[in-house]
């Protein structure tokens, strides 16, 4: 019975929304439980509801994935209000990796919030950020589209500078938001100059005015192209509107940089993945895919080459975001038509199994604050004897991110490149190939650190923080097992893409 | 099911061994690399395949169970072996078993990790020479970088890190390159799945089309010099070998010996494998075949030239396994039963010779904590049983008839010496020949200087006689040296069976 | 009618005097403000065409931007407010701890 | 073909198996055996010497043998024709006749040890008589072999034993660089004997020397493809003269290199480092004997050659004399001896080299007993003088060892010259073949006759200078004055090799034959058997040589004797003016500048060293040099070039925002511009 549950026709449509909502109600719950009593901060029922609402998304969206709600196996995708939203294999896959990541950081977040207040608009704000995420996966109109990145955004600048007595945390909020602002205005404008040129919003609309006759309008339209993706390299901090990354993962406490990596980037390549795939046709003024390919090799490259030379963890994590939002761009940069889903599909996979590794280097480097280790990767030397389950897994990642078996990032990381080969973009993958084994280099200084190097003076790590621990160690679980276990993975993603692409 | 059980129990037993207690892990991790070896050999025992795995051979032990389809291609669990790679898994497992216990002396910090990432690179290289999907065999391959990574970085030398991360990143530069290379041809193909066979035989049948731009001619040379680029790294050939003396130098003793038994067969097997069984018509071009077979003959030259000018034994050790790979470059490019036949069983016979030799050196460095030629004399006074093994291994390292590698070295000569692949192939030959000279000059000087004379040590430590277990496996490696010396058949025969095919596409001779 | 370029000239001039006030203030709250030049630029793209169009997608959507500006400008003076706090200071430079 | 010649492979085996039973006592390090380990070499070589003779008896029967006994690496590859890699057993007149010389002088070796270094209380003995049985058999394999891939096979673990005897004392700093220079400089001729027979194989397909009627082996291939009876496949462009040529000259190093002929010589003297009864084995029958051995055994190879044999001739006769020369000056009584080998085996490579097949095999047999002979001889001598070699220190030993002393007289003669005694017949043929040969319009040969001839009177005198310079005068030390008695396992060996020194001529008295007419030509109608490929008159058919005569046949003989023996008895007439005194000096200074090089024979050694110190080492260095700076450094830039440029790129970030911003808008500025123009929709 249950592949036919989920039938557009057995239930109401409006339920395919239930991820969304799901995120979106739990958000509003934490308010009504800190409202009660704002003087009792409740951290393990805060962090629990969190988390159970995270969870409960999570497995919505895997249910409906598997059922089929939304993709071809049964009537296709769903679409709701007036088209604006949709809900197809693309927006599903998504919301369980965002929901995924939420649920990560929100039990990491337990312990590193320990002690602090304003726990419950913490984990609120977190989980409104992951509606507005939910919802850039299934917007089908770039009205839904930016409405759903300032949802998302907005929290996050709070976020980001939710250690409001740490200047780094405040600047690297207000770098964050000023670059958030001035992007969201672009964005916003080049939205205005889209629907000067087609009159529509909608995303098939604009699809079927763009790909006729523009008269006239082609420059207004290539502008107004030209600064959406400004938008989204925004949000996935792709070369030129980077610069807010480095700072914001750096100052912000350290689950929220993961999360921010991980599922706010991937939401900027949802929402981006889309509109581009379904509302610009590959003719339309603007050659999006050289663009994306100039984008990707300047994005990769600036990532990797500066993280090569940090000195501390957590900005080379920075960094390293960077260079892999590069390899995930390839997605678009490779995408050639018809036959684009598979490499769409392959940066879709790239990004889910972005999601567990990087999250969990971020939470092992949360792990290391919350023990006040030191945050340069000196500081890190030794760390292996003291804390070797957490290191077994801060190298798992590590390694993975690097793209070594037998972890998920292998194979995410090979199938992208094996995609830009398949498009005829072999030179795509050579530079990913330069950057990749840059990127072994740096990643491998952690591990290095932390096995090779002998500890520089001697110090206790105190208490074992049992919540962060189990989401470092689950997280390199998930990236472990996601190696044998990335059939599913990879065809889920494949197949979604594929039937976005028009 | 045996390749399974096989790579299966390897995996389980290093996770048993790395959560085993420190006193306990290398004799469990001995105990249970005993398994691997009594598979392979099992597998040897009822091994009965004919061909070559990859041109519609039989496969034996054969399993394909469908993993994952990406971009519209199966990867498969695609495992078996064939004549070619049968004979380097029995060379993994009871190479491993010896290098586990020649790490007993040596090794006297976090034992049980350092198994458990023995017994994980060994289930990884065995994963490297059974598996026959791309994909599969490509996760093995770049697997075996990690745990080599930290048994460099770990229990390495003074400049273990930068050996480290040196070996870490050029090799997995390589295989990127190599990745691409390969994927641009198979998506010119009409295949359906990563299966090297179907591969194979697909190019064979002159299937490839073209791609940007380049016709099917150009894309095989191009994607052929990218894996011949790619693997070179790995096995390697100059100029791409500068890696290997500084991981070999900073490796503890199994490690090295790991590196240089199995590790660098990798490559050359990859070699075999994808560029000169797929590619053949670009390998046989004159032009290519002339640069493969001089870059073969100055690996040979120059890699022995750099080990006599060293001062360190086991950096000595290591250049000349550079001019041993030479060989086995000229014996492939050859494309006659007994060329590639012949660098088959090299990698084999150098697989135990320079196993032996590390393992020598080490038992030595044991006692006197240097390997520096100036720093001791007359070790043959103190040491006589492991110096006289020594000096066979060195005498077999030299080609010394009735050992490994001069059956191997011999096959390869007298293969590319009537080779019609290489552009006057007995030039060709007879410069590379030149190298047992060479080596004969560097190993006996060294020997002479450090071996005998009278004895006396630089450094100020007790030499005491080695233990049974540090002797044991150089004498059992010292055997199987003899033993394939004495009946090459003992692999040569099913080596050349899946040999075979391979040459008959060139229309190569014996 | 006005032609329908002219809007996009204006709408342009603004989002540039935007970029330009935000280029050259230091001040948190003026860079605030340039951006909500930007937006309205796009506001006045949006209503503009919406007229031209003949649909309200456009006036819809404007609404939906000021309202997103509103927010943001909310957001954006907590952050100044700390930021004040903790570089006794509104001017966006000082803030450069962390750099490279 | 069954009986006596099944149990061949066991002269091989018998001493493999002392080998291997005193490998084992060596590795106990107990004291498991008696006499160190000697009597399972002794019976060892006592049985091979026995199966050796019945060997030689069933050959004298007119049977032979040859049959391959195991496939080393055969029908390797289905579907093309293979290369049959094959260990085989040939038991014809040559090698039944090397089987005698090897494991008799191996047994005398044996029990000649006992005294030598049982008696002395050396230690180390299993290692010792290990290496000696290992050295036995490996020659006998070498001798057996039936192709030319096992006799190379079997070649090199000879060179191996070698290293391993000659080293034997390693604690010592003289005896492992001997060892190692021993192994090298013969390696350096085994690489070309190697790439020649990688060659064979090539071009013949077998390197069989017998083969059968259907399949012959290469030489009889080689003969047919040069009358256009079978295809070979020749290299480099090359016809089959010429690549026949090539790779004779090829096989040939690996002889130069073992029988220690110019330039390849060095190693030689310097092996006298070793134990003397190995000194013996090495000079008389084992490791130099080796590589005439292999000429003759494919002389048919060679016969269809000229220049190969040119070639062969000329180096044997430059090394007969050159050698000879550097024998005069020498001081230790090994030194003179392992010269004096040299220059033997030069004549021996001067015959083969003229055509002489049965002077050359001949001479090899008398050498083998006599040298033999001088060197255990020396070796009694050494140990009675506790291990003190130089002749300037003995004298007078004649009545204090006269056992010693009359068979290494014995010897001394046979190795002179004169006559009757072995050495006069064989050299006397030698130098017969060469002449008659030379004068049959190859003048080629008469310089090599020339260098043979100048080299007798050189010869006897440094021969005999050795013997007064020993034996004669009056003690000039201590140790000379009360040397150490040797007992019965010195004088046995001593007392047989003298018997066989002096007799050995009459297995070919060819002189007489030809002035008599009486069949005493012996073993050239013994070489004549066999395989009618391998036959002497076969090899006479198939050479390039005529003879011719001064005056008769019989002028020549007589004159060719006459005027051998007078060069010797001058020789040895001027050793007795000089140094049959009672107190002999040296007469170098006479010499002049000559002296100096004598004494560092021609400088050979160090324009080899040199090469070695000089050339090749530093050109090792500089190759170290280059890899760690040139090659190493473009990959260590590689990263240094990345890091560095990554330090610069993140430099972009200078963490004030307002620049970010700038650089935001720049950057999509910089966008809207190129893609507007790529679009087609801004300017």
């Amino acid at each position: 019975m249950e592949p036919a549950l989920l039938q557009a026709d057995q239930l109401p449509t409006w339920t395919a929304l239930a991820p969304v909502l799901a995120l979106a109600v739990t958000g509003l719950l934490l308010l009504v439980i800190d409202s009660i009593d704002p003087n009792d901060t409740r951290p393990t029922l805060l962090a629990g509801v969190g988390t159970v609402g995270a969870l409960a998304a999570l497995g919505l969206a895997g249910w409906f994935l598997s059922a089929g709600t939304g993709q071809p196996s049964t009537n296709g995708a769903i679409t709701l209000y007036g088209d604006a939203l949709i809900v197809d294999g693309m927006t599903l896959f998504f919301q369980a990796l965002f929901a995924s990541v939420t649920a990560l950081v929100v039990v990491a977040s337990y312990d590193y919030l320990r002690g602090r207040a304003y726990q419950a608009e913490f984990y609120a704000l977190m989980l409104f950020a992951a509606t507005g995420m939910a919802l850039m996966a299934a917007a089908n109109s770039l009205a839904v589209a930016f409405v759903a990145l300032e949802l998302a955004s907005l929290p996050s600048y709070a976020l980001v500078a939710f250690l409001k007595r740490d200047t780094g945390s405040v600047e690297a909020g207000l770098k964050y938001f000023l670059i958030g602002a001035l992007s969201s205005a672009v964005f916003a404008f080049g939205i205005s100059l889209v629907y000067a040129a087609t009159g529509s919003l909608l995303l098939p609309d604009v699809y079927e005015a763009l790909a006729g006759d523009l008269t006239g309008l082609t420059g207004v339209a290539g502008v107004g192209i030209l600064m959406v993706a400004g938008g989204f390299a925004f949000k996935t901090a792709s070369v030129p509107f980077h610069f807010w990354a480095p700072e914001a993962y750096e100052g912000a406490p350290a689950p929220v940089s993961g999360f921010l990596s991980s599922a706010s980037k991937a939401a900027g390549f949802a929402v981006a993945f889309r509109v581009f795939v379904t509302g610009f046709p590959l003719e339309a003024g603007v050659d999006w895919v050289l663009l994306f390919q100039v984008l990707a090799v300047v994005t990769m490259t600036l990532g990797n080459f500066a993280a090569a030379t940090q000195e501390e963890v957590k900005r080379m994590l920075a960094y390293s975001s960077i260079g892999h939002a590069g390899y995930a761009l390839i997605g678009l940069a490779a995408f050639t038509g018809a036959a684009g889903g598979d490499v769409l599909g392959a940066s879709m996979a790239h990004l889910l199994v972005y999601g567990f590794m990087n999250t969990g280097a971020f939470l092992f480097v949360a792990l290391a604050e919350h023990w006040g280790v030191g945050r340069t990767f000196d500081d890190y030397a030794g760390l292996a004897s003291k804390a070797p389950v957490a290191s077994v897994a801060m190298s798992v990642f590590m390694f993975s991110l690097a793209g070594l078996p037998p972890f998920g990032g292998f194979f995410s990381k090979y199938f992208l490149f094996m995609g830009a080969v398949d498009a005829g973009f072999w030179w795509l993958a050579a530079v990913g190939a330069v950057n990749s084994a840059l990127s072994l280099f740096y990643y491998s200084r952690v591990v290095k650190a932390l096995w090779l190097d002998d500890a520089v003076s001697e110090f206790e790590l105190g208490s074992t923080p049992t919540a962060l621990y189990a989401a470092v160690v689950f997280a390199a679980l998930a990236t472990v097992l996601l190696l044998p276990g990335f059939g599913p993975v990879i065809e889920t993603a494949q197949s979604a893409a594929a039937a976005i692409v028009p | 099911m045996i390749i399974e059980a096989l790579i299966g129990v390897t995996f389980l037993a290093a996770l048993v061994v790395m959560l085993a207690p420190d006193e306990y892990a290398g004799k469990l991790a001995f105990a249970l690399s005993l398994l691997p070896v009594a598979g392979s050999l099992w597998m040897w025992a009822g091994f009965d395949a004919g061909g070559n795995a990859l041109m519609a051979g039989s496969i034996a032990y054969q399993t394909q169970l469908d993993w994952l389809t990406v971009a519209g291609y199966d990867l498969q669990w695609f495992v078996g072996v064939d004549g070619i790679s049968l004979p380097l898994v029995v060379l993994s497992t009871v190479l491993s078993s010896l290098a586990i216990v020649s790490a007993w002396t040596p090794i006297d910090t976090r034992q049980s990790q350092f198994y458990g990432l023995m017994l994980f690179m060994e289930a990884n290289l065995l994963g490297v020479f059974t598996a026959l999907d791309f994909f599969l065999w490509f996760v093995f391959w770049e697997a075996v970088l990690v745990p080599m990574y930290f048994l460099i970085g770990v229990w390495g030398g003074p400049r273990r890190k930068y050996a480290a991360i040196k070996f870490f990143v050029y090799t997995n530069i390589a295989s990127l390159v190599m990745f691409i290379g390969f994927m641009a041809l198979v998506f010119n193909l009409p295949v359906s799945s990563f299966g090297l066979p179907e591969i194979t035989q697909a190019l064979q049948a002159g299937k490839l089309s073209g791609f940007v731009g380049l016709d099917p001619a150009t894309l095989k040379l191009a994607a052929f010099t990218a894996m011949f680029a790619g693997f070179a790294v790995k096995v390697p050939i100059v100029p791409f070998h500068t890696w290997l003396p500084d991981a070999h130098v900073e490796a503890p003793t199994p490690v090295s010996v790991m590196l240089a038994g199995v590790l660098l067969k990798m490559g050359t097997y990859a070699l075999l494998r994808f560029n000169f069984t797929m590619l053949p018509d670009v390998a046989t071009r004159p032009l290519v075949a002339t640069v493969i077979a001089a870059v073969a003959v100055v690996s040979v030259i120059y890699g022995a030239m750099l080990a006599l000018a060293q001062q360190d034994l086991k950096r000595i050790v290591a250049y000349s396994s550079v001019s041993s790979m030479g060989y086995v470059i000229l014996g492939l490019i050859a494309y006659t039963g007994l060329g590639i036949g012949g660098a088959t069983f090299q990698m084999v016979a150098h697989g135990l010779i320079s196993g032996l030799m590390f393992m020598a050196v080490g038992v030595i460095y044991n006692v006197t904590h240097t390997r520096m030629v100036g720093d001791m004399s007359g070790m043959a006074d103190r040491m006589p049983v492991t110096v006289g093994i020594l000096v066979a291994g060195a005498f077999g390292y030299m080609g010394l008839p009735l050992m490994a590698g001069f059956a191997a070295e011999y096959f390869i000569f007298q293969g590319a010496f009537a080779s019609t692949v290489i552009p006057s192939a007995p030039l060709f030959t007879a410069a590379s020949m030149f190298g047992i000279v060479i080596v004969a000059g560097y190993l006996l000087f060294a020997m002479q200087r450090t071996l005998f004379g009278e004895f006396s040590l630089e450094t100020d430590y007790e030499v005491r006689r080695a233990h049974f277990h540090d002797v044991a496996p150089l004498a059992v490696l010292l055997l199987c040296t003899i033993a394939l010396g004495v009946a090459p058949n003992i692999f040569f025969e099913m080596i050349t069976d899946a040999i075979e095919p391979v040459v008959a596409v060139v229309g190569g001779g014996a | 009618m006005v032609p329908p370029q002219y809007y996009l000239v204006l709408a342009a001039a603004v989002f540039c005097i935007g970029v330009f006030g935000l280029l050259t203030r230091k001040n948190a709250l003026l860079f605030l403000m340039s951006v909500e030049l930007m937006l309205n630029a796009a506001n006045i793209n949006l209503v503009a065409f919406s007229y031209y169009w003949g649909n309200v997608t456009g006036q819809t959507f404007g609404l939906f931007t000021m309202a997103l500006a509103a927010a943001e400008v909310a957001v954006g003076i907590g952050i100044i407010l700390v930021l004040y706090r903790n570089f006794k200071d509104v001017d966006v430079t000082e803030a450069a701890t962390m750099r490279w | 073909m069954a009986g006596i010649f099944d149990f061949a492979p066991a002269i091989v085996l018998l001493p493999f198996l002392s080998f291997l039973i005193a490998v084992g006592t060596a590795l106990s390090g107990r004291d498991l055996l008696p006499k160190g380990g000697a009597i399972p070499g002794i019976a060892a070589t006592g049985g091979s010497l026995v199966l050796s003779v019945a060997m030689a008896a069933a050959v004298a029967g007119g049977e032979v043998y040859d049959e391959t006994i195991y496939a080393w690496a055969a029908g390797a590859v289905p579907g093309s024709e293979g290369l049959e890699l094959t260990f085989g057993v040939l038991i014809d007149p040559l090698s039944a006749m090397m089987l005698v010389i090897v494991t008799l002088i191996a047994l005398l070796v044996h029990v000649f040890s006992l005294g030598y270094m049982n008696d002395d209380g050396q230690t180390g003995l299993p290692r010792y008589y290990a290496g000696l049985g290992l050295f036995t058999a490996s020659m006998l394999g070498f001798v057996v072999a039936d192709n030319l891939l096992m006799a190379f096979m079997f070649f090199e673990l000879v060179g191996l034993c070698s290293y391993l005897l000659i080293g034997f004392h390693f604690r010592e700093p003289g005896p492992p660089s001997a060892a190692k220079k021993a192994f090298l400089v013969t390696r350096f001729g085994d690489y070309f004997f190697l790439v020649g027979v990688v060659a064979v194989f090539a071009t013949f397909g077998t390197a069989q020397f017998v083969g059968t009627e259907s399949a012959p082996g290469f030489p009889v291939l080689a003969e047919q493809a040069l009358h256009g009876e079978f295809t070979a496949n020749t290299f480099l462009g090359l016809g089959p003269q010429a690549w026949f040529t090539v790779v004779g000259l090829l096989v040939l190093g690996g002889v130069i290199g073992k029988s220690a002929q110019f330039p390849l010589h060095t190693w030689l003297p310097d092996a006298m480092e070793g134990p003397t009864p190995v000194s013996a084995l090495i000079h008389a029958a084992t490791m130099v004997a080796a590589g005439v051995y292999l000429v003759a055994r494919m002389y048919g190879f060679y016969a269809v050659s000229p220049t190969a044999l040119g070639v062969i001739a000329l180096v044997g006769g430059f090394t007969a004399l050159f050698a000879g020369t550097m024998g005069v000056v020498k001081r230790e009584l090994k030194q003179v001896l392992a010269y004096s080998t040299i220059s033997q085996y030069g004549y021996m490579m001067l015959a083969l080299g003229a055509g002489g097949y049965v002077a050359a095999t001949f001479h090899l047999l008398t050498h083998a007993f006599f040298k033999a002979l001088l060197f255990l001889g020396a070796g009694s001598v050494i140990l009675a003088m506790h291990h003190n070699e130089n002749m300037w220190d003995m004298g007078g030993l004649k009545d204090k060892m006269p056992v010693t002393y009359y068979s290494f007289l014995a010897g001394s003669l046979a190795l002179a010259g004169i006559f009757p005694f072995a050495g006069f017949w064989s050299k006397d043929e030698i130098l017969f073949e060469t002449l008659v040969h030379g004068l049959g319009g190859s003048p080629l040969l008469l310089l090599g006759y020339a260098f043979g001839l100048l080299a007798v009177p050189v010869t006897a005198f440094y021969t005999f200078r050795m013997v007064y310079l020993t034996f004669h005068g009056e003690p000039r030390t201590e140790q000379a004055e009360s040397p150490e008695p040797v007992r019965w396992n010195v004088k046995g060996p001593l007392a047989v090799l003298g018997v066989l020194a002096t007799v050995a001529g009459a297995v070919n008295l060819a002189p007489v034959a030809v002035l008599t007419g009486a069949h005493v030509d012996f073993l050239h109608s013994w070489l004549d058997g066999g395989f009618s490929a391998l036959t002497v008159h076969h090899y006479e058919e198939i050479d390039p040589y005529a003879s011719a005569y001064l005056g008769g046949e019989v002028t020549t003989v007589l004159l060719g004797a006459a005027v051998s023996l007078g060069l010797a008895l001058l020789g040895l007439g001027l050793a007795y003016r000089l140094y049959a005194v009672p107190e002999p000096v040296e007469h170098t200074d006479k010499l002049g500048s000559v002296k100096g090089l004598l004494y560092d024979n021609y400088y050979q050694d160090e324009y080899q060293v040199y090469l070695a110190n000089r050339v090749v080492l530093p050109l090792a260095r500089a190759a170290d040099t280059f890899d760690q700076g040139v090659i190493d450094g473009a990959v260590n830039a590689v990263s240094s070039v990345s890091l560095f440029s990554g330090s610069r790129i993140r430099r972009i970030q200078t963490g004030v925002v307002s620049n970010y911003a700038a650089l935001v808008t720049l950057g999509l500025t910089a966008l809207l511009v190129v893609f507007g123009v790529l679009g087609g929709w801004l300017l």
